[in-house]
């Protein structure tokens, strides 16, 4: 059994950790929190340089092809840096609905430039609160264009294309052309752009045999690690701060209220990491149980990543809801992720369903 | 066992109710209240000055307060009527609250009698705003463990240091404020609490923004701030216990979280559909609202029954604790269910969302609500040694004089 | 506002306090555990002569009309006390039953026999595990004559008479007559029996208009109080125990990690008890919001009871699951009684039920 | 990324296969094990040891211990492999747990030559039983303010006192025993480890009974108890530092709990009716098994990456200590929600009960896996200090002679 990264992948966790630490510190996604700039476009085009954006893209088409293991690695990184780039919405989800449900022809045409990051891809969904059913959706394709609103888009203002879901599948638009308008839209976490998109007989390139469901269990795997990062990022932050802050004579984290606290997220940061691995093992090995693996990837992440943000806050006390403190870059990522791709609540249902289809899973568990 | 009042209660509660509907709006039914929504309005200030001068001239300003102190010699249990007829108002009488509640009790039962006459009456009326410089950086929980020095100078006491979480000091006439005067002491011997005037030269304020992006709370900056000695409200030295008679003060009060509770997740699954249907229909979703419902109903009777021990003229103890505690933490656990239950479109801010956004506004100040005014820990701590008797934790600062208290790196 | 209960009940509690300190210390229900004796007789026989059975039975019935606040308080005592005599199944159930449904001649000829406590009634419910609903029961009526099983009758193996529940009401059947057949079950807290009992043709004096739920809304409140007393002597157990238990030097209380388990122990006790009291308040007055003040005092009492109980284990320590300290007394009955009237799950989806069908109510939340 | 055996380690997997094909029945497939089953069947402990024996015979015992110690040289992830395989065959080994995997590596560590030669290979055969005599009623967390008092007196100690927790006194032949020889040291300083022969004169053993009614461990009582002072493993007054080796190999494992776990919770959902239909069809209870079925995945690939840190040749550290707490309380979580499904029925044991009756088998037994082998808020203390780092809980018997240590009233 090898149940961890192999050394290459580790090599680049910690390449990937350097370069985030020097280049990515608090400073850039506060920089983005406190200005206009929707994202940092500086450290996305060194991303892209790096080879990241294209890490999972064959080579063929301009990518460097280090599969979908090399995306989880950077995903746990990212999260970590509190990144503000589209990278989630361009990689995981844009790509890899090309990757696996484009054309060759959409493949040539678009895998280059977004493995390049000179085109940023994004994924449209949700058109209203509440949870995603495909069944329900009422944007729609026909003659080759599309009509209808998606809510609350993420790095939906500042994408070049975008994949839009509507009950008859997934079609590629270009939001820089005809019949698209966008609006910003602030978000609890400003640190990453939305956008409320309307298509007006917008012409669409739909991707053939596209399956959302799919798309998403694919794209909740590196989400689970970017929160996963951003999860530990928070427990390294709190346990830092519980050693140096003194109260009544000695470390806060010599009392148990906040030692067994601290404790406590450290468990759920690893549970998390364990699922998270199985997540990716899944994705890797593209496994039949890769719709329960996403699930519980997904589940274990959400929990984890509110949790341990918010308690995050907890353990510096009165400074931890300061603006000048960075405990709230994580406790507002947090919950911003943990909405992408649908709440925990949501992934529970689905978990259960997919379980029930194939019995012989429970007897692994 | 019964929810009504005495003849006396109702009779009083009427007398409240006149008043209002004579000098205030009632609030619009159904209507949620933001955390510290209003306060900023333009104006504000002005209308709240005024209705507090026209409720103290009607007498329900100290009304559980001896006549001796300028109150209406009344009981706690009007008081607590007055002021649940007057939360159906629209008014804002929350930034008072300091002066009245905490300052004057302190200087009546501590101070003199020349500061009694100075500082009571004007703060009852409005027309002194007060504010509290007590935490600091450094201190946190262990608000003992201040480090604003008071240094005597002849007839005046000349501070230096910083105070931080205060609220109001741009606003405020005078501060109550504690410092320490004596660092080769043990830690609760050294402190000499005072009346600071706001004007005074080489006091600075800096507003200090909040995750939520407001600023509800300044550090103040202390420059060779000049306080004279008749402005000292108690024994020099005995700071800390003066100081004890404001938090009891604060204390007392049987704090709700502001925000969305059961009711408002209600209508938040009332008016978006999950996978099978509309999500008050899905059973996951009802067994969280009946849990949630619960725990409101457990607070809401908890507090009725701190008001019958009033009502019989008891004194409620630190069993209010529990209401802080469980009311942040369940307005942290509202808010993030109700977020997961709006999805992917939950991170968008504004009223446009459901429930018009209070979800993700409380997202953004819930934190605030587990930590101001005593940590979870804190209040933790202070059930199970007051209420339920148990040992203090192990004192690493027991017995030092104040300068060598172990404080790790920091200076 | 007087949301506490008058003088004169707490002045009754007080004594029953005092009684069962001394008639009814831990020996008492060990007693029961220990042997084959299946309640403590002597012990009903002395409650009985004191009218705790007859207390909420108006004088014309033979009982002292105390009323049913009286039974509240009588309740909380009996669980603190963890009695193991049928005071439930005798007095919240059937004979409320017969109070709230049955015919003047059922009255006069049942009720100042369990006010007495010569007739030990009970009341048989459950026939499946799962939840209840009375459109499943299949046991049946026909021609006067029952037919049919109930498992796990709580005191059915010692009770003269049950109130039996079918799909078409509630019916009077003498257990000592023809057609039943009762069978002790074992249960985890053996310090009260159950037996399951067979119906065969067995004759019953049926209840008019009987209602069901009604009769568990009321028997839900002093249930309550029953596992709020239970709860606060778990609690105060805990809290003697790491006051005067050292570890390391100094009492276990002095340890974050026990001191603050206890708060939450005493927060779960405190909002018990006041749901618990709202409860009592809707049995007292009759109100129309009985039903949700049950669900909410029901709800409670059950979580209270199962962390407080097993977490008072869990503070004693290796010698908390021993035979020989008496936690596990508390852990047992706790759990028992959360299941007896149906558990927690089945009362929250209960509540939400009432609430959505009273919108009112949900504005005083 | 891959749950794939090397080469290796398939050939090894085959080789135990092999061997338990030829020597163990299998377990039936979805069976369910109760807590401690079958220990006391009738002949279990024969046939236990018979095996115990062609299991050393074929060089499965010591897997992982040096050639030195007559074990096979092999490496650790080894080990688990033969225990993965193990795990799937009707055989009981447990009891000789103690022997093997704590007295003799303890015994290798610190104590002489002959006692090697004396004690391990009999030990590793199931010739020779073991038992620990480490916890005593006063202690429970403190491990190390035992009070047992080993005497010297010749060349004899004479021992007096009572431990606690004992699991099989009563049919072992010895004990290893830590005993305080200096109450004036500090707590730590003055214990010393012995090899107690349990067929020496003075030995009282008295089965506790536990909340389930079963009694798996004693109380053992000692009334001037002789041990040769040749049977003192490492020197007088080291006893902490030689018990620590043992308590190390103890906490090593990563100990599930035994009880229904979520597939019995599954098969009891889909088992049973609710208000509209069969419980798995139930929103509410899909959520729970969902987060039920999260924390056990978890919990499995937890030790996946253990046993790949083993496979790599790392040592695992205190990281394991959460696969104990979190199985413990996910035991009680899940039976307490299992028992609520099952409703008024719920409180009946036995087998005619949905899934066995293991819910209602494991509410009475669950208590005792928070507890044993470190409680919840000792393993916390363990992660935090030594996984994370944090500071140590301040010590009030820091540098106390033993017997100055304050113990409340207990005497």
């Amino acid at each position: 059994m090898n149940f961890d990264f192999s050394d290459e992948l580790l090599q680049l966790r910690d390449q990937a950790r350097r370069f985030l630490t020097d280049r990515c510190p608090p400073a850039v996604p506060r920089r983005i929190l406190d200005t206009d700039e929707p994202y940092a476009a500086d450290l996305w085009r060194d991303i892209a340089e790096m080879g990241w954006t294209g890490a999972a893209i064959p080579e063929e088409y301009g990518g460097v092809g280090l599969g979908r293991l090399a995306i989880c690695v950077l995903a746990e990184e990212l999260g970590r840096a509190v990144a503000p780039v589209p990278f989630s919405s361009s990689v995981y989800l844009a790509t890899e609905a090309i990757l696996q449900f484009g054309s060759e022809q959409q493949k040539q045409t678009w895998l280059p430039k977004l493995a390049a990051g000179d085109v940023i891809g994004t994924f449209a969904l949700a058109e209203r609160p509440g949870s995603f059913d495909p069944a329900k959706l009422t944007a729609s394709v026909s003659n080759g264009r599309l009509t209808g609103m998606k809510l609350a888009v993420p790095d939906g203002d500042i994408a070049d294309i975008a994949i839009v879901a509507t009950r008859s599948g997934l079609h590629l638009v270009d939001l820089n052309g005809a019949g698209v308008t966008r609006e910003p839209v602030a978000t609890f976490d400003p640190t990453r752009s939305h956008a409320r998109i309307s298509f007006s007989a917008a012409p669409v390139d739909t991707l053939p045999n596209a399956d959302i469901r799919r798309l998403l269990d694919y794209a909740a795997v590196p989400m689970a690690f970017e929160q996963l990062g951003l999860s530990q990022a928070a427990l390294d932050m709190a346990n830092a701060y519980a050693k140096e802050r003194y109260a009544f004579g000695r470390p806060i984290g010599s009392f148990q209220g906040i030692k067994h606290k601290i404790a406590d997220m450290y468990i759920q940061v690893e549970l998390a990491r364990s699922n998270a691995y199985y997540g990716a093992w899944a994705v890797h090995t593209d496994a039949a149980e890769l719709p329960v693996a996403a699930c519980v990837a997904r589940i274990a992440a959400c929990e984890a990543g509110w949790f341990v943000t918010k308690e995050n806050i907890q353990t510096h006390g009165g400074m931890g809801f300061t603006w000048q403190m960075d405990c709230h870059l994580y406790y507002r990522r947090a919950k911003l992720l943990s909405l992408a791709l649908g709440g925990a609540r949501e992934w529970k249902h689905r978990l259960i369903s997919e379980l029930r289809a194939r019995n012989t899973l429970l007897e692994a568990a | 066992m019964d929810f009504e009042d005495t003849p006396e209660e109702a009779a009083f509660r009427a007398e409240a109710r006149a008043f209002l509907d004579a000098n205030a709006e009632r609030r619009k039914p159904g209507e949620v209240e933001g955390y510290r929504r209003g306060q900023d309005a333009p104006g504000a200030m002005e209308r709240a000055k005024d209705f507090q001068r026209r409720k103290y001239e009607a007498g329900f300003v100290g009304i559980h307060w001896p006549v001796e102190w300028g109150g209406r010699g009344g009981s706690p249990i009007q008081h607590v009527i007055y002021n649940q007829e007057e939360a159906k108002y629209d008014v804002l009488t929350g930034i008072f609250g300091i002066g009245i509640y905490l300052a004057q009790p302190t200087i009546c039962t501590w101070g003199t009698q020349e500061q009694r006459e100075r500082f009571v009456k004007p703060a009852m009326r409005a027309d002194e705003v007060w504010c509290q410089l007590f935490s600091e950086p450094g201190g946190g929980s262990d608000l003992a463990a201040l480090r604003t020095r008071a240094e005597r100078d002849g007839d005046d006491w000349v501070i230096n240091g910083q105070k931080i979480w205060n609220s109001g000091a741009h606003y405020s006439d005078f501060g109550i404020l504690v410092a320490r005067s004596n660092p080769d002491v043990a830690k609760h011997e050294g402190l000499t609490f005072f009346i600071l005037d706001m004007k005074t030269p080489g006091i600075e304020i800096r507003p200090i923004r909040q995750v939520s992006g407001s600023s509800h709370f300044n550090e103040v900056f202390f420059d060779n701030v000049r306080i004279p000695d008749s402005r000292r409200v108690g024994p020099v030295g005995a700071g800390w216990k003066v100081a004890l008679t404001t938090l009891m003060n604060e204390r007392h009060g049987m704090r709700d979280a502001p925000g969305p509770d059961v009711a408002e997740l209600f209508r938040l699954a009332e008016s978006i559909e999950l996978e099978d249907g509309p999500a008050i229909d899905d059973a996951a979703v009802q067994e969280k609202l009946a849990e949630f419902y619960t725990r409101s109903q457990g607070l809401k009777y908890t507090k009725f029954r701190g008001i019958t021990a009033l009502s019989k003229g008891q004194t409620p103890g630190p069993e209010s604790s529990i209401i802080k505690v469980v009311a942040a933490n369940k307005l942290q656990d509202i808010l993030s269910y109700g977020l997961d239950m709006i999805g992917m479109a939950g991170p968008t801010m504004g009223d446009s969302m459901p429930v018009a956004g209070i979800f993700e506004e409380a997202l953004l100040y819930s934190p605030a609500l587990r930590l101001a005014g005593g940590t979870d820990e804190i209040m933790k701590n202070i059930i199970a040694e007051r209420v339920l008797g148990l040992p203090q934790d192990p004192r690493a600062d027991k017995g030092l004089p104040f300068r060598d208290i172990p404080t790790g790196a920091r200076k």
